[in-house]
């Protein structure tokens, strides 16, 4: 158990990501959550522990915390039937109109380079009505103008059934948000400690902005509180190295 | 009738040169000691069918020339990275790549399970993974006006490996949970499983065993491979060796350092 | 989070008038006790769909004049005859009737758990039973030169009712093999099951339990109902009532009979 | 266990019957009996023990006798992967094209008599290479012209998917064959104790037949003795009845 008392005035920057995501993920009835992907767990864990039980979290990387009875399938299916409203995607390359790559670089039949693959990108980045996506990583090499394969695309023709798509992508600079009828992002917020020209010199697509750009908020003491009290310990279940490491658990 | 629990090599029989090879992602059931059986055998020109990912299974048939095609919706070794042999057998095109989503082929196994040509599935449209596969088709949705959907052709393996926590004597084969090993072996012409241990009894007469079988009618051969999943995981049995597998990572960077875990690991050691 | 056990008045009330309610075939658990308290309650113009086919419980539903529709493929009682209220209906012209075939009932379940518009399905080309499907469709399968398939609409129920061993204090359900009605749940909006008895614990924790466990996740609300299925069989757990059943197949033969049937076996006995 | 000894000049009828329609079975890998069939039961088991455990049999209604582990569905993706040879069907009507009518008689909007329905029959019937018609009851009421409605045809059109449909008609007066290329049956034999007069008058399509009609062979002395000793115990586990009244199992 976490036995660190709530400091207000410092966090980690795992803990202010944690606690925007958590923002992003809001009032929802499901949230699944891929593998090794600590901090949309964590984030998942938090909306859960504020919403009193809702969403409904799924850590695909966990028999324990994962439901499915029907094989592989099921996590498509539940997405298909409209019963995953969250989902976090990553990317090798994302671009600005919210393409994501996960295949290679460069031309598909020559690559330069190769990621392992598109997983359900192709599909879930469809069907579920909040994709959000998450790359640490804030550079030109992540954030690219047009990325050389789309796994799966930001938006789509007005006749294409889409239910779903993203609606925000964070890093460890900043927050964007995603307008699909405009096909671009806009920054939302500069977390603190970095800056407006950090984020334009490292980005490599255009992305809208407003005239002041905001800093990230700070995680208020109640969310620092229910991080480290309450999801820390269920997040040491899953992820026992990455709760050690930014909340002390398990020492 | 002929007996089902065959020693190893017997039962990859089935499993020739050229064969169109159903294998599981790695979370299911990997039969990586039969994997390595093949490997010693020299099996040549497999067109494996990941369903839907692969790992350590892929890497290595791939690095030890097995495979003419793949096809999948991704190969890693998960968190010690990406999958070696797989990532310069791709940019060195050795191999045909086909690159899938996990859904499609869920959904393309159904189709071959339930003797339909083809299957609907939302999503894609607009994907590269779409615009790579001629082999999949877009049609007009008929029950609506102007919906365009991707219809994927079935996938019907010639057989379906896997490995799976027992058997019976008749060949029903327990795989709780993990249903797609079922859809696998129902859409697969043959299917060979290698198991844990054999179960005294009949599973399909226990009626809470029953619900979590695949029946030995689907089944051409099993064979005992003790602790036939490693170093991969068989779930709710063992975990992951995930020192072996930082240690595969490492040796597998280079063509020099695989050649050296095949010798070491699937040449020398017949039962690793 | 809202109480998952509930009475069974309780339970029922998401099947309101109107409702398309998803019911499975005889032999994998009918809600015979939610049935008779549903008429008891009055309950109008049900969109009946069986998975494939039904016997008492939509004979009883149609005589006590409950369904608008009915999407099937057979009502029977087996081997005690004909369904006599179905076929008085039938004759009658008193509800819409969908005839179907079972294949097309399961794919087209199928089809609403994978979130798809329509399932193909072989056969039925030259069938009577397509001829009378408006809402069935031909097309040309794309993969193929001159190869004409059905297309069957997906069914998403609002509502799926079934009967089965046990339950837990989390909503999950023991099904066992009878894996239909894990496909009936995912393709309704809301599902609804009376079981035998609660099961302290939780399925999904117990390895061979969990393998014929519907999640609690898909399950809106549970009532104990002992011998819910009654005078239908659970499976492994009871059989038939012969006698019984003899008893309504005589009765329901006439309207007298059957208006008796139900003073004293839905009306009178509340807990039957 | 049967007790009674073959006895090589008598048989019953219901021997007669099992023992023509196991022939019918031939070699197969799969035979599949559905509910309420004790003669293609019976015979499938016959099939099975002249067989050496090939093919193997499923009893529908019963649970012991059938795999299944996927449900309600397993049965027609079984048959759908081309792993059930072997099928039986009946009907409330069936007339000289093979038709099969299991929905009503008369119109379909107004119809004047209601069976329960087509249940699988408009898809095994196309996907089952060796479907048997079975019709006891051999009259113009059951053996009839045109059917009022085609629960599954007996022939289709040359561009129509179909690996299989009905291959014989079995009745209590007689056996045909069907040829799906003419579209029509043909007498092959008639019972002892029954006349081809008696099939003329008492079938309601027409119907081809050789100049000199055969009579059914009796079963031989091997096929009954199996019968009685082997199947009747094996059946009577799953028809008590049947196999009380015909082979006096159990008794």
């Amino acid at each position: 158990m976490a036995t660190t008392s709530p400091n207000q005035k410092e966090f980690r920057t795992e803990e202010l990501l944690i606690s925007v995501v958590a923002d992003l993920i809001g009032d929802a009835r499901h949230a699944a959550v891929g593998n090794a992907s600590p901090i949309p767990a964590a984030a998942s864990l938090l909306a859960r522990a504020r919403g009193n039980g809702r969403p409904y979290v799924s850590l695909l990387g966990s028999p324990k915390h994962t439901f499915w009875t029907d094989g592989g399938r099921e996590l498509f299916d539940c997405a298909g039937q409209g019963r995953i409203d969250v989902f976090f995607l990553s990317g090798g390359e994302i671009d600005g109109e919210g393409n994501v790559n996960l295949v290679s670089v460069g031309d598909y039949d020559k690559p330069t380079a190769r990621f392992p693959g598109s997983f359900g990108s192709a599909y879930l980045y469809f069907v579920v009505p909040k994709v959000i996506l998450f790359r640490t990583e804030h550079s030109k090499r992540t954030l690219v103008p047009k990325v050389s394969f789309i796994s799966a695309p930001g938006a789509s023709a007005d006749n294409v059934y889409r239910t779903g798509g993203p609606i925000a992508l964070i890093t460890n600079r900043c927050l964007f948000s995603f307008d699909p009828a405009r096909r671009r992002f806009k920054l939302e917020s500069v977390h603190p400690g970095h800056t407006l020209a950090e984020v334009i010199v490292n980005t490599g697509f255009e992305f809208d902005r407003p005239p002041d750009v905001p800093v990230t908020p700070a995680p208020p003491p109640e969310t620092l509180r229910l991080l480290r009290e309450t999801v820390a310990p269920e997040l040491a279940e899953v992820y026992p190295q990455f709760a050690g490491k930014v909340f002390g658990t398990g020492r | 009738m002929p007996q089902v629990i065959r020693t190893l090599d017997e039962a990859l029989a089935p499993i020739g040169d050229g064969c169109v090879l159903a294998i599981p992602r790695e979370s299911t059931g990997v039969a990586m000691a039969a994997t390595r059986a093949l490997i010693r055998r020299g099996v040549k020109r497999l067109n494996l069918v990941a369903l839907p990912t692969s790992s350590l299974q892929a890497d290595l048939l791939i690095g030890a020339g097995c495979v003419e095609s793949l096809e999948t919706s991704a190969v890693s070794l998960g968190e010690f990275g990406l999958a070696p042999r797989f990532t310069a057998a791709v940019l060195a095109g050795t191999f045909t790549m086909k690159d899938a989503t996990c859904p499609a082929l869920h959904a393309a196994f159904q189709a071959a399970e339930k003797g339909v040509p083809f299957m609907p599935l939302r999503g894609l449209i607009g994907s590269d993974v779409l615009a790579h596969r001629p082999d999949w088709k877009i049609i007009d949705n008929p029950f609506d006006g102007d919906d365009p959907i991707v219809l994927l052709p079935a996938i019907a393996p010639d057989v379906a490996l896997f490995h799976a926590p027992m058997a019976d004597r008749h060949g029903n084969v327990w795989i709780g949970r993990q249903r797609e090993l079922i859809t696998m072996a129902h859409a697969a012409a043959k299917t060979v499983v290698t198991v844990e241990k054999i179960h005294d009894g009949n599973l399909l007469e226990d009626r809470e065993l029953a619900a979590g079988t695949l029946p030995g009618f689907y089944v051409e051969a099993v064979a005992v491979a003790e602790r036939g999943a490693w170093p991969l995981p068989l779930p709710e049995h063992y975990a992951w060796d995930g020192k072996h597998l930082a240690e595969y990572a490492k040796l597998a960077a280079t063509e020099e350092g695989f050649a050296q875990y095949l010798e070491q690991h699937v040449y020398e050691k017949k039962a690793a």
